[in-house]
């Protein structure tokens, strides 16, 4: 069982008391409708209250939730036949970035995104999401891949950020996020990205370079996560609550900003509590922006994400 | 060095401050250097040749044609977020515009370098640590516009501690558009020079800076995505010496030379004409 | 197993020679095996899986769709060099040819590979250990044009010591003509996938089937540029276990993936069908 | 001093005798020019036989030869300005490749090839020649700048082999060498290869896929270097010579052959005698070949290369 969130609580102990009350009635026929439906009630006001109302902490929160569903589990369960491919052609196969074939609904499609583990062992293995240049390098023979036999591009986003060590440090990390950049910039086939859960910074940006980007409800992408930037600018890193509050790092916040196009909802609770709800939530969206883009010629695709990404910024002239 | 003995003698006597206002020292070999000979020397020791800050309309004089600069930067920078942490960051803004006499940390503009038609755009970390925010992305996306359009060259010189957080996923985003912008170079087949200097890391270097035609490094400069304090927080364990400076980085294949600064236009000029298909570098 | 308990004890009792002509051995775990079951089971050991040679048309029976492969390789050897060693080449090619039973060290043409029109090439390594001369490079430079020139995928099973010595250059030019062809494939946007097995080594690694759209590997199988005994020679230490080995290149990100042969033909199809738009594959 | 070749040594004994004779006659005032002139005739005649018959295996020698030209020498002697460009953008520099811009009569061409070291301690430095996979990577690197602003591309071929040990397998040599092959046949500039000394296998073709491929007199081109040949087919790598003949591997066999377009003469007794002159043939070799391609366009290019290429092989119908 994962630990409950601390904003999760009291939801948490009032649906465990009206279970147990619902099994005492039930086993001795006790009426206790009335007792029950006034316990309902409030939970409903409570769920309400707690998820209608949710901080941008909270949402980090939910976004690194154990059970919230990874990049395998969607492509286990939005696409058909997903078939793997491995390998950088130059180094190493990387496990944080999984990638390959698949058909979503018919359509043949590449994709690709970061992969965190499901439990401690597979978190190691995975390197927690955190890639390194060779799973760039990966993502990048995928694009190669999609171009050459123009099929849509789909990645999914969901990283701390690009693995900050030695080893990648020493292979070039930064040169392989902006040749990744530029490589999704130049795609000409329909690309889109989705934000799962964490879209950290640069890392994650790596592959996020859709013509259309799309965002889970409780995800979050920002330039820097909220500890980091509570350490730097508050010098503790136990201020990340006030960090992202400032850095607006939500999905209705980008949804505003222009940051990303389309805000995919969750079910009450976080994705973690209906994973088969968010990814139908998620197969629809998908759906639709594919059919969004499916008029583009390669050209057009091409300037359509010049266009939105170069677009972006708030200056005074 | 009369002046250097002259110097240690006064200050054994107490008669001046440790460092006087005509004077300073290097930081890498503590020589005393006098200010106006740090200056000409482009503020390169001239004892051990470690290369200090510079300041960025001295980088631009070093690099264009005399008198050929024309500045075409010109915006200010907005606070979109109303971002504020210890202070907000309109606060900020002012008190960098104050220190470094610009609106934000980018100057740059058409100029000839070696004679080659160019666009030059100089990071300023003296503003807000060199970050990129809306403002750089933004400069640079349009200095490789007019690049493109103008049948120029590009030359970028980086000093930036990475994107600027205060604007947040704003800033993230100025990573994409300018390496897209620098596809309309591309188009065009005009060469583009990345100069890298101290330090130039995360978002700056994960951008535009490292996918040049040709990537310059000043010695002995810090680059890299990760800053140094995060990796040792990660690994937990001391980076090994020279560790993201440019000789490593050289070593690692991620440049293609370190060039110092005082033979940085000669360097600049001979790419630069050998792309432009001009004729042999005549001695710049 | 009954029928290795039956073995077992015939062999005990020294009824039998030690691999009776219907029986043979595992190399890898020594297990006696029926022939007739090793070849059903496309002489993969049914105990520990260790992939043996595969002779070169059963590999194409378990590729191409029944019925549907018409063979179009037909080139000979020739002896350009006149090369004799301790015993002239001609003389070399004879009694290859006579041992494989085919020309030269290639086989294949056109055929459906899960519905999908194909060209299927597969080299022979029981031909002078599938080395790459004339004749081999030329077929698989004919395959890839022919492909090109009727929308066929293109599909080459590898196994091979490497370039031919007795053509000597023209050998090494084979790597250029074959990975030449492949562009051809390249401008039509029609897929090509590359089956490494056992061994794949020297000149054919290092050109046509190294740059593949996709790259399987079979499990266990030799990989590489050069031999382990020169790179033992060179560096005069062992080896590391596994060195070489498929699971080394999949680990080494240089294999899209490591398929056991009895789902290779899946795994094909899978990856063909994708690639020419087809629908999804429907349980091959 | 270089020790000298078996085959050169009574040449060089001869070459000492006169040098010492005319001194004696200078010094003594002794009128000995009959006897010179005796022994300046049976010196030519040495030469002409010896040089005039080189063995197969003698030219491997010669190009083996220290003092002969190597890659920087050729950079610096024949084009102007030559200015080195380094690394790979991916894992390292490849001291073994060097490379980078240079003039050729003023006109601007990008430029690579393998360096041997000119002394045992440059020699492990450069690896003697034997390129990683990242060498490899830079010259393609190179190839994208030399399309990328249209220049030509011209590669200097002077290796034993790519290297084989754990380290080039481990990241790809095989893949690397058929990435090189493949970029460089795809180049839309003129590309020319120059042989130098030692054409070793696929290490040597990987940046050999001119438009056409030159080769000076003594070098050597081969699937295998004779000793590796001999220790196969005759059990004994001693048997080396007799591995080169049949390998037909000299200049001459191989513009037979069509495997090369053109043989740059050497001064007698090999380049390493007289450098200066080597590299003026080459460079008259340069610039006419040049000059050949210089009316193709970027297709005509790359389809004559595709033609030169594709016409290689000798077999029956
Ligand atoms: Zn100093
Ligand atoms: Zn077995």
């Amino acid at each position: 069982m994962r630990v409950p969130l601390e904003f999760e609580k009291p939801i948490l102990e009032l649906e465990t008391r009206i279970a147990e009350l619902e099994k005492y009635a039930q086993e001795s026929g006790v009426g206790l409708e009335g007792e029950l439906s006034v316990l309902r009630e409030r939970l409903k006001k409570l769920q309400d209250d707690t998820y209608g109302n949710l901080t941008r902490w909270q949402r980090v929160q939910l976004a690194r939730t154990p059970g919230r569903p990874t990049t395998l589990d969607v492509l286990g369960g939005v696409f058909q036949d997903f078939f793997e491919l491995c390998g950088d052609r130059t180094f190493s196969d990387d496990p944080a970035i999984v990638g390959g074939l698949a058909y979503l609904e018919g359509t043949p499609v590449v994709v690709c995104g970061q992969q965190k583990g499901r439990d401690t062992k597979e978190n190691i293995q995975r390197n927690f999401g955190m890639p390194h240049p060779e799973g760039y390098r990966k993502a990048m023979r995928l694009m190669d891949l999609a171009d050459r036999f123009r099929q849509p591009f789909i990645a999914f986003i969901d990283t701390p950020g690009a693995y900050p060590g030695i080893s990648a440090e020493e292979r070039g990390q930064a040169w392989v996020i902006a040749q990744s950049i530029q490589r999704m910039a130049r795609l000409r086939v329909p690309a889109i990205a989705v934000i799962l859960g964490e879209g950290g910074s640069g890392g994650a940006l790596a592959i996020g370079v859709g013509n259309r980007v799309l965002i889970l409800e409780n995800a979050w992408y920002s330039v820097i996560s909220p500890e980091s930037c509570a350490a730097i600018l508050w010098r503790d890193a136990k201020e990340a609550a006030k960090a992202a509050e400032a850095l607006k790092l939500s999905a209705p916040d980008l949804l505003q900003l222009g940051i990303v196009d389309r805000v995919i909802p969750e079910p009450g609770g976080g994705a973690h509590r209906d994973p088969a709800t968010t990814l139908a939530n998620l197969k629809t969206a998908l759906l639709e922006t594919l059919a969004e883009l499916k008029d583009l010629g390669p050209e057009e695709l091409f300037e359509d994400r010049y266009r939105r990404f170069r677009g972006l910024g708030v200056y005074a002239e | 060095m009369a002046l250097e003995r002259l110097f240690r003698r006064r200050r054994a006597q107490g008669e001046v401050r440790d460092v006087p206002e005509l004077w300073t020292r290097c930081p890498s070999c503590d020589a005393p250097i006098y200010k106006k000979d740090l200056e000409q020397n482009l503020y390169v020791c001239p004892k051990c040749s470690h290369h200090m800050r510079f300041p960025a309309l001295r980088r631009i004089e070093s690099l264009a044609d005399a008198g050929t600069f024309e500045q075409t930067t010109r915006l200010k920078p907005a606070d979109p977020l109303e971002f504020v942490d210890t202070e907000p960051y309109v606060k900020r803004l002012e008190r960098y515009q104050k220190e470094a006499g610009r609106p934000d940390a980018i100057v740059g503009g058409r100029c000839l370098i070696g004679e080659v038609p160019s666009v030059l755009l100089v990071m300023d970390a003296a503003f807000a640590g060199g970050s990129m925010g809306s403002v750089v992305g933004e400069e640079i996306a349009r200095g490789a516009e007019l690049a493109a359009q103008e049948n120029r060259s590009l030359v970028i010189v980086s000093a930036s501690g990475g994107a600027r957080m205060q604007e947040a996923a704003l800033s993230l985003m100025q990573m994409a558009k300018t390496t897209l912008a620098l596809d309309r170079l591309w188009a065009r087949r005009l060469p583009y020079v990345s100069i890298l200097t101290d330090p130039t890391t995360g978002g700056v270097t994960a951008s535009f800076a490292a996918i040049a035609d040709v990537i310059f490094a000043e010695p002995g400069a810090l680059i890299g995505f990760a800053g140094p304090r995060v990796i040792k927080q990660t690994i937990r364990q001391d980076l090994p010496e020279g560790f993201q400076r440019s000789e490593f980085l050289l070593k690692h294949g991620m440049v293609d030379r370190v060039v110092d600064r005082r033979k940085l236009k000669e360097a600049v000029t001979r790419v630069l004409r050998q792309f432009v298909g001009g004729a042999r570098a005549a001695g710049v």
